[in-house]
């Protein structure tokens, strides 16, 4: 057993783990913590398999980024098990089975595909590299590049909306006790 | 390594953040749930990714690189949903104390 | 390439508005300007005249099929404009910033009318997302409006995710994004590839709102502030429509048999329980959610059968609904009350309206020589030239029929029922182009070419 | 000669053209002005028939074309109308009787107001009219059109009075029952058209022998059927009684020269299918002797003086049809034609008696009139004399054909119409006895009121009375004289005699003596019997006769109520609760599933996203195992 | 679509839809209810003068087609005829009008512009179902009926009307779309793809029996519903009962012929196997329908409801003859769909005065209106007489001929047992005339009918001109049927199958 299969298992069993920990936790600060290993899990799979970029991307922006900000609203509305809503367990339970059938169904219809004996490369190539993938997203793709420009400007705007504070709560009030009828 | 365990992987993750969003109610997890099936997605590209370039290497240099590229918009456009996400959140909580997705049902029927 | 810049561009440009005109009839004509430079530069385009050169990669192309959806698509903005632009006072106070987002939608519309890359896809209908989670959550105190978006944005990211899922595995199966080099990948169909098309028919099923994936349509077109729901249900639907078929059509249209099944099975559910749902509605707008639903399912043929009467079909069809359903919620947004019964006696008060509305109704009830029998008519034509599943166009009109009970329903309410259908002002413009969509509408039934013959020219 | 007849469309015309003048004019004319018109009409029209009938009987006959009536393909139903020797003898008994019945209406509907009066016209005008059209039509189609036009006059006229609610429903009855009747007449056209390709007589007797003997059967006994609503047979008799409803004049109309007799004019008319018929022969032969026998039955039993002679009247009838189902026309049709006289002519002289005791019909409270009603009296008992056969009065060789002719076919036969004609002598004297002998039973004032008639009313009885006693030498039978029977061998075109006599002079005459003897017998026991008549209550068989073998009630249980009863059922259960119930439940359906269906509508985003899944893995799941 | 006046002789049928259409669209922009109402008139007085002329002047066919390019990527065309049985429901359809215009001259409406432009657009769309001969054009003019009319009975009439209406509405819609999926779909198997009349017909004998078998019922599920056949007749009663007079009329007495005169159209050649093979069925439907209506007329005490199940009843007799498939009962039907339409209309307009001089429409309430208004009874009678097909009375041509048909049918084995059945009616038919009659004029006044007056003169013209109609054509058949001659015979020859099966 090859020193890159045991990463493999070992990452694959940690990301899974943490993944499900995510779910089960009752507390969303340990969901977010337990999120973060996942992060850290793939991350260590992307190294596995040479896109050291996109490792090196999902931690800063995924881990670094987007779980801080989750951690900063959670506690900004001072979340913590007490508070988590109650949950039918008949519910769940039908959640866990639609869930599990549905990976069932896939991972037998694709046991057998086309892609069974091919191989991902792990450790050669370059493509994941810094150098690779900027040049390709600055020339190939640099329009879709300026596209995403427009949703980040989209979602910031957004956000203006939806936090600035509301100067006249008089139309606001209004308009909202109408379409409450 | 075959390209197969990184398809299992990826779809277990994703059931994952499926059940997740199934059985949480707490809109914030839910909101992870699909961070983490996200990230699934992005675990089977870059796969995806290696593999074409090892069959297609030859032929052409940055075979598979799409995938990659793909994503890093991915993460991009996480990004962005997740600041819009939680600013919705937010707002929701300010006005009714609660983050149970199923808490506020007016619009039913 | 015209539109999709200067939406973008227009769209920072309103940004700014915000900030540098006080008034707000300035904002509003500034948005009109820019929505009649978007317009004719498009249709400009149209004819060869293309203001940027830009090198796409042949990510995007700005083919004859999608310069006149987008042509379709902003005139109907415009129209959009002119009946409620007045009314987005009402949301909030963030006059400029709705505009700025609305052009950002119609940049990604414009996007994922002409995407030739399943990454354009992606972004497009992001870009499209967004903002509309944000519009529809923008009337902050509303808690209805809030639930709307929360929901939506859930919904939204989760289906988000079953397409970037399914984006991979066609990716796995294919090596590529792009649809010349996907529908060039040699071999057989492979199990791969059908799952990644079944994933991403999920995903658009749920952007166009097709049952079983419709659920967060109602509720969020009713919890919406009108004027943005009005926007969504017409203008967002018909590009999530144009989407859908692009992807099919262009991607998998060698697997027909494959997906038609689903469609047609799509297309029943969709129409069963849109138009079903809809009859107990007590709310007007709420009914017209339910009815953007059981168009769906209508406009769901040109997918099942996909071929050339569908794809023109669709066109007009897109047509004939955006305007009788903007027509529509442009009327209902003037109202206090939006059930049914706050309609009685609009009639009385309101002729020119009551009679455009009705007009527009007719025109969703598909009643011949309005927009939407011809609409309608094609979407049958298309299917029955399949030759096969003639018990879903049997299906279809049934519920047609069905769904004259809750159109006629409020037809009854303005006309026959005697009621105190408050006294609303609206002003002059706003009823001339009520007149104009009705016309518009009657028009389109009659001389369909006017149109049509755009697309050919 | 022959384009002379093709004006015989003058003689309908004249009283179409009085009717629509008395019809539009009615509240303009004058009452004298409007019985000028009338009568006028009527008289033109006599006279018309009198110079066709003397045209036909110089041989001349023709049939002629005006225009097409109906035209569909091939089939063709041309405006013609037919003289030949039948029709021209119909022709002449009514616009002959026609016109004294006007004549005697002149006066005796003087009371009414001017606007009655001319509606009262112009029914009797159209009445006249109708019949023409009936007997002179040259095919079914227009034989059916005067066919229902009479049926809509008896219809009218019984309904003259339509404020009296009792008057309005016989008329409905008349009507209806006429129907049924009109119901199998058209059935049996349909048949012919789709057999023989034609309505027109020639064309279907000439195509008459190329038919099965089942079309042939079941197209006669439909007609006789239709006959049977219109000559009053059983068993469709029971409207012509309460025809009494009318005006006395009408009854006369109607039972003695029009309506009733255009059933027989009908089965003599189709005569050539009729004698491809020996089935349908025998059943109007039982039929009618059954009808004669029991309407005479009822007779003997009623007390209002125009029923008694209404259901002589069926019982006439009944004789004649027997006639014609032995297939002695000739006879038959000189029974109408005798019939005709001494039928008008009691009617009428029961309208005198009516008319005397203003407006009482009664005969339980008459009674000792003919010390009063001199010319009445006189001219009724000759009505009676004639009606029950005594020779040489018309009735007398009229009947006396028909005897012989049952004799000659059955001997049964013979048997049971002798003795109805003995209960035909029984109720008519028992009538005119109670009537004119014995002692006045009435009110005083009506005792008082009491007078003959005005002579617009008497003459017209002379005239009957005159044509009930002689008008039996038209066929004087051929023992008595040779070549005496004038009127068989006036129809002989039409109606050629069949075979020679069967019977030896002896045995007719024999037969006439044994008939006449036992009339005279019942005669006297009535004399007996209704000489001093008290008025008691009925019991047993009198009573089952005096209600006319409950006929009417036995329809009314049968028939009548439980098709009102299932139409009722359907009214108001199965229409409302099945059929509209069926298309309500699927409305309802709709609403219900719509409370059903947007129940999945929860609000709750997990059950959103549960239900996704679900239909996800369901769609998966087919596609890639149960597909292929 | 009109060009100079080299066109303008080829007007007629485009006459009859324009002329009503711009009228109507013009009324609606009248204030004055005066004006509207006298332009309404003159308007339909125009029509009937042009119907006429079509009949008599320019009765060739050079001036009775039209044809003009429209939605032809679709296959379709704006291509109209005035045929024999156009030319004879143009006319009903052109005669009706001025008719109820005049019989109901007093009427007050609220929104009397409104209503009338409403009528005359009903009128456009029925002289264009009536002259339309491209599938699509038909399916759009068919529709155009039903808009105006549901709002005419819904805004104006009884209290249940607009539940009455809103039933009939759904109703008749889904049997029009279904028979749009059914005009789709042969437009798919027509060679050239064209939904004109002539690539129909040529169908008939191409498309296999089994599809034409769905293709007929989707078909006659519209054509039943407007006739309305049974069962599929109960929204008729309620809404005969609840809308306006006018409408009521034209609905009746017009609207009702649309299906009867599609059948023959549009399904009989199209579909013609089918029509063969089901004829049977579709028969003793209408045989039933014959009976049922009858009986249940029989025990209305509703005048309105009385008058539309006998409509049930005749239009029945129409529908089973169609399927006769006999040239003599072709012509039957052809003269019948304008005798019934005579009929109905006087009848309706009787049953308007009874209620206006008395306030009620219940016969049980009524009695004696003879003595107080003697014309109107006098006009009820003939007309209700005309109702019973009385010989020399218009009815009675059509049903002899009808009747005729019926037996001496080709097409179907139980012909002389339909006959038996359908005749039957005619018995039912006296029965409840003579009875309503009866019990509205005759008999003694009561406080009802006590202070009722005669019938004044326009309703007096407007009776006599439907008198004369009746006796006219009872005594003179020959000349509507001369029109139709020679289309019955096309028909009958374009649907003929019976060789397909005489083997068996």
């Amino acid at each position: 057993m090859s020193i890159t299969l045991i990463l493999f298992w070992f990452l694959s069993v940690l990301a899974l783990f943490s993944a499900a920990m995510v779910v089960a936790s009752k507390n969303p600060v340990y969901s977010v913590l337990w999120l973060i290993l996942v992060f850290f899990a793939i991350s260590g799979h992307y190294l596995l398999l040479n896109a050291q970029f996109l490792a090196i991307v999902n931690i800063i922006v995924y881990a670094g980024a987007i779980m801080v900000l989750f951690l900063f609203v959670i506690m900004l509305m001072n979340l913590n098990k007490s508070n988590e809503p109650k949950r039918n367990k008949w519910l769940n339970l039908a959640g866990v089975l639609a869930g599990g059938c549905l990976l069932l169904v896939l991972v037998a219809a694709l046991k057998n595909a086309e892609t069974k004996a091919t191989l991902a490369e792990t450790g050669t190539g370059n493509i994941g590299l810094i150098e690779n993938l900027g040049k390709a997203l600055f020339t190939d793709y640099v329009v879709p590049f300026e596209i995403s420009s427009v949703l980040f400007l989209s979602a910031m705007v957004g956000a203006v909306v939806l936090g600035k504070k509301e100067s006249s709560p008089d139309t606001a009030g209004q308009s909202g006790k109408s379409s409450e009828k | 390594m075959p390209v197969n365990y990184y398809i299992f992987l990826s779809l277990a993750l994703f059931a994952i953040g499926i059940v997740g969003v199934l059985i949480r109610r707490n809109a914030i997890t839910f909101f992870m749930c699909i961070e983490i099936m996200l990230n699934a997605v992005n675990l089977l590209l870059v796969a995806f990714s290696k593999m074409h370039h090892a069959k297609q290497a030859a032929t052409l240099a940055t075979a598979g690189i799409d995938g990659q590229i793909f994503v890093f918009f991915i993460m991009v456009v996480a990004a962005a949903e997740v600041s819009v996400g939680l600013a919705i959140i937010v707002m929701l909580f300010r006005n009714v104390h609660s983050v149970n997705v199923n808490f506020l049902n007016r619009l039913k029927h | 390439m015209n539109a999709l810049i200067i939406s973008a561009v227009w769209g920072v440009v309103m940004m700014f508005s915000g900030i540098l005109l006080k008034q707000r009839s300035g904002i509003r004509n500034l948005a009109v300007a820019g929505l009649v430079l978007l317009l004719v530069s498009n249709i400009l385009e149209m004819s060869g005249t293309v203001f940027f050169k830009v090198e796409l990669k042949g990510m995007i192309v700005f083919d004859r099929f999608a310069l006149f959806f987008d042509s379709i698509i902003f005139a109907s903005a415009l129209i959009y404009l002119f009946l409620s632009a007045r009314d987005m006072e009402k949301v909030g106070v963030n006059y400029a910033e709705y505009f700025a987002l609305i052009f950002f939608i119609l940049c990604g519309i414009t996007l994922v009318a002409s995407f030739k890359s399943l990454l354009i896809l992606f972004l497009g209908i992001e870009i499209v997302s967004i903002p509309l989670y944000i519009l529809t959550g923008s009337e902050k105190k509303n808690l209805k409006s809030n639930e709307a978006s929360l929901k939506y944005l859930l919904l939204g990211s989760f289906s988000t995710a079953i397409m970037l899922m399914g984006i991979a595995f066609v990716y796995g199966a294919t090596g590529s994004f792009m649809s010349a080099e996907i529908i060039a990948s040699p071999g057989t169909v492979s199990a791969l590839l059908i799952a990644g098309m079944t994933l991403l028919l999920f995903s658009m099923a749920f952007k166009a709102s097709v049952v079983p994936f419709h659920f967060w349509a109602p509720d969020v077109y009713d919890g919406a502030p009108t004027v943005f729901a009005s926007f969504m249900a017409t203008i967002v639907k018909a590009a999530s429509f144009i989407a859908f078929i692009r992807l099919f059509n262009d991607l998998f249209g060698d697997m027909k048999p494959e997906w038609q099944l689903w469609m047609a099975v799509l297309t029943a559910a969709t129409l069963f329980v849109g138009n079903i749902t809809a009859v107990f509605q007590q709310s007007v707008k709420r009914m017209l959610a339910y009815s953007s639903v059981a168009q769906a399912g209508f406009m769901m043929f040109s997918l099942y059968a996909m071929n050339t009467d569908a794809v023109e079909g669709l066109l007009l069809y897109v047509a004939a609904y955006s305007l009788a359903t903007i027509g529509i919620f442009a009327v209902l947004n003037k109202m206090s009350d939006y059930t049914f019964d706050g309609f009685n006696g609009f009639a009385k008060s309101q002729p020119v309206l009551a009679a455009s509305t009705t007009i527009c109704l007719l025109s969703l009830a598909g009643i011949p020589l309005t927009a939407g029998f011809l609409s309608k008519f094609y979407m049958l034509r298309a299917a029955i030239d399949t030759h096969k599943n003639l018990w879903l166009v049997i299906f279809a009109v049934v519920m047609a029929a069905v769904s004259v009970y809750y159109y006629f329903r409020l037809i009854q309410a303005m006309y026959f029922r005697e009621g105190n259908a408050h006294e609303i002002e609206v002003t002059p413009v706003f009823k001339w182009t009520m007149v104009v969509v009705a016309a518009l509408v009657i028009l389109l039934g009659i001389f369909p070419n006017l149109l049509l013959y755009w697309f050919y020219f | 000669m022959q384009n002379a007849l093709q004006l015989v469309w003058l003689i309908p015309f004249f009283p179409l053209i009085g009717f629509l003048i008395n019809g539009l004019f009615r509240k303009q004319l004058s009452k004298s002005l409007i019985a000028l018109t009338g009568c006028g009409t009527i008289l033109v029209s006599f006279i018309l028939s009198v110079w066709v009938f003397l045209q036909v009987k110089n041989g001349n006959s023709d049939v002629a074309e005006y225009f097409n009536f109906i035209s569909a393909g091939s089939f063709k139903v041309p405006f013609a109308f037919q003289v030949d020797a039948l029709s021209s003898l119909f022709l002449l008994i009514i616009t002959g009787i026609g016109f004294i019945i006007h004549v005697y209406s002149t006066s005796y509907m003087k009371d009414e107001t001017g606007e009655h009066y001319g509606r009262y016209f112009s029914y009797l005008n159209l009445f006249v009219f109708s019949m023409l059209l009936l007997v002179m039509g040259a095919n079914y189609v227009i034989m059916y059109l005067g066919w229902e036009g009479v049926a809509l006059c008896s219809y009218l006229l019984i309904g003259y009075w339509f404020k009296n609610t009792e008057y309005s429903k016989a008329a409905n009855k008349a009507f209806i029952m006429n129907r049924v009747g009109d119901f199998a007449f058209l059935l049996a056209l349909f048949w012919i058209v789709s057999k023989t390709g034609s309505v027109s007589f020639d064309v279907v007797f000439s195509k008459a022998s190329a038919l099965g003997t089942s079309d042939v059967t079941i197209i006669t006994l439909l007609l006789f059927i239709g006959a049977t609503a219109k000559s009053a047979q059983i068993p469709l008799y029971t409207w012509l009684p309460d025809a009494m409803a009318g005006p006395t004049p009408v009854s006369a109309l109607i039972h003695a020269a029009t309506m009733v007799n255009a059933g027989i004019y009908m089965v003599t008319r189709s005569k050539a299918l009729y004698s491809l018929a020996p089935l349908s022969q025998d059943v109007i032969a039982i039929t009618g002797l059954a009808t004669a026998i029991l309407a005479a039955t009822i007779a003997m039993k009623q007390n209002d003086i125009k029923k008694v002679l209404a259901y002589s009247t069926v019982s006439q009838l009944g004789y004649i049809f027997l006639a014609l189902g032995v297939g002695a026309y000739t006879a038959g049709i000189f029974h109408v034609m005798t019939h005709a006289f001494f039928k008008a002519l009691l009617f009428l002289a029961a309208g005198s008696v009516i008319h005397a005791m203003g407006g009482e019909q009664d005969i339980r409270r008459m009674g000792g009139m003919k010390g009063k009603l001199k010319i009445t009296y006189i001219t009724f008992l000759v009505g009676c004399l004639a009606i029950s056969g005594i020779p040489p009065f018309s009735g007398f060789f009229s009947k006396d054909a028909i005897l012989l002719s049952a004799y000659e076919h059955n001997k049964i036969l013979y048997v049971v119409a002798l003795f109805g004609a003995l209960l035909t002598a029984y109720y008519m004297f028992r009538l005119l006895f109670l009537t004119f002998n014995g002692s006045f039973r009435g009110t005083e004032e009506q005792q008082h009121h009491l007078h003959e008639s005005p002579a617009a009313m008497t003459i017209p009885l002379i005239i009957l009375a005159v044509l009930s006693f002689a008008g039996g030498f038209a066929g004087i039978p051929d023992i008595f004289l040779k070549g005496g029977d004038a009127i068989a061998e006036f129809l002989s075109p039409v109606l050629p005699p069949e075979g020679g006599k069967t019977v030896s002079h002896s045995t007719e005459l024999i037969l006439m003596l044994l008939t006449t003897v036992l009339v005279l017998a019942v005669i006297v026991l009535a004399w007996f019997r209704f000489r001093k008549y008290k008025p008691e209550e009925e019991k047993g068989l009198g009573k089952f006769l005096k209600n006319k073998w409950y006929v009417d009630e036995l329809y009314e249980k049968i028939i009548i109520n439980p098709l009102d009863r299932f139409g009722a059922f359907l009214s108001n259960v199965f229409d409302r609760s099945v059929v509209d119930g069926l298309v309500n439940i699927v409305g309802r359906l709709v609403n219900y599933g719509s409370r059903q269906v947007r129940l999945l509508q929860s609000g709750q985003v997990t059950s959103y996203v549960l239900l996704m899944v679900l239909s996800m893995l369901l769609i998966m799941a087919v596609q890639f195992f149960l597909r292929k | 679509m009109s060009g100079g006046k080299g066109d303008a002789d080829n007007m007629i049928p485009v006459l009859f839809i324009l002329i009503p259409l711009v009228s109507g669209l013009t009324l609606f922009f009248f204030k004055n209810e005066k004006s509207a109402r006298s332009w309404a008139l003159f308007s339909s007085v125009v029509t009937l003068f042009v119907s006429v002329s079509g009949l008599t002047f320019f009765n060739d066919s050079n001036h009775l087609k039209f044809s003009a390019e429209w939605l032809s990527f679709l296959g379709s065309s704006f291509s109209v005829k005035v045929d024999g049985m156009g030319q004879v429901l143009c006319l009903l359809t052109a005669i009706s009008y001025p008719v109820i215009f005049l019989a109901t001259w007093k009427n007050q409406y609220s929104k009397a512009s409104s209503f009338f432009g409403l009528m005359m657009l009903e009128q456009a769309g029925l002289m264009g179902v009536f002259v339309a001969m491209d599938a699509l054009l038909f399916y759009f003019f068919w529709e155009m009926v039903l808009i105006p009319v549901y709002f005419l009975c819904s805004r104006w009439g009884g209290e249940k009307r607009v539940q009455a209406t809103f039933k009939f509405f759904i109703y008749t819609f889904l049997g029009s779309v279904l028979m749009l999926v059914a005009i789709i779909y042969l437009f798919s198997q027509t060679s050239d793809h064209s939904f004109s009349i002539e690539s129909f017909y040529r169908l008939s004998k191409i498309l296999p029996a089994k599809t034409q078998g769905w293709v007929f019922w989707l078909f006659f599920a519209a054509f039943a519903i407007k006739m309305p056949v049974f069962p599929f007749h109960t929204w008729q009663p309620d809404l005969y009962e609840q809308s306006n007079t006018p409408t009521t009329i034209v609905l009746s007495g017009v609207i009702v012929k649309m299906g009867v005169f599609a059948c023959i159209r549009w399904l009989l050649p199209v579909v013609s196997v089918a029509s063969f093979q089901w004829g049977d069925v579709v028969t003793s439907l209408a045989v039933t329908g014959i009976l049922y209506a009858s009986l249940i007329a029989i025990q209305q005490d509703d005048l309105k409801r009385l008058v539309a199940y006998s409509s049930i009843a005749h239009v029945g007799l129409m529908c089973a003859t169609i399927f006769s498939e006999t040239t003599i009962g072709f012509q039957g039907v052809m003269i019948q769909m304008f005798n019934h339409g005579i009929n109905i209309i006087g009848l309706w307009i009787v049953v308007e005065m009874i209620g206006k001089q008395t306030g009620t429409r219940k016969i049980s309430e009524l009695g004696g209106l003879a003595q107080k208004a003697p014309s109107l009874a006098i006009f009820a009678l003939i007309i209700g007489l005309a109702n019973l097909a009385l010989p020399l009375t218009n009815a009675f041509v059509g049903e002899f001929m009808m009747f005729n048909g019926i037996f001496s049918s080709g097409a179907t084995r139980y012909n002389v047992i339909f006959t038996v059945l359908a005749a039957a009616s005619i018995i039912l038919v006296s029965i409840y005339i003579l009875n309503m009659i009866r019990k509205v004029f005759y008999g003694n006044n009561n406080e009802v009918t006590m202070a009722a007056n005669d019938i004044k003169w326009n309703h007096k013209l407007v009776l006599s001109v439907i008198v004369i109609l009746i006796i006219w054509l009872g005594v003179y058949p020959d000349s509507i049927l001369n029109l139709t001659q020679g289309l019955s015979e096309t028909i009958l020859k374009q649907s003929d199958v019976m060789h397909l099966f005489s083997g068996k």
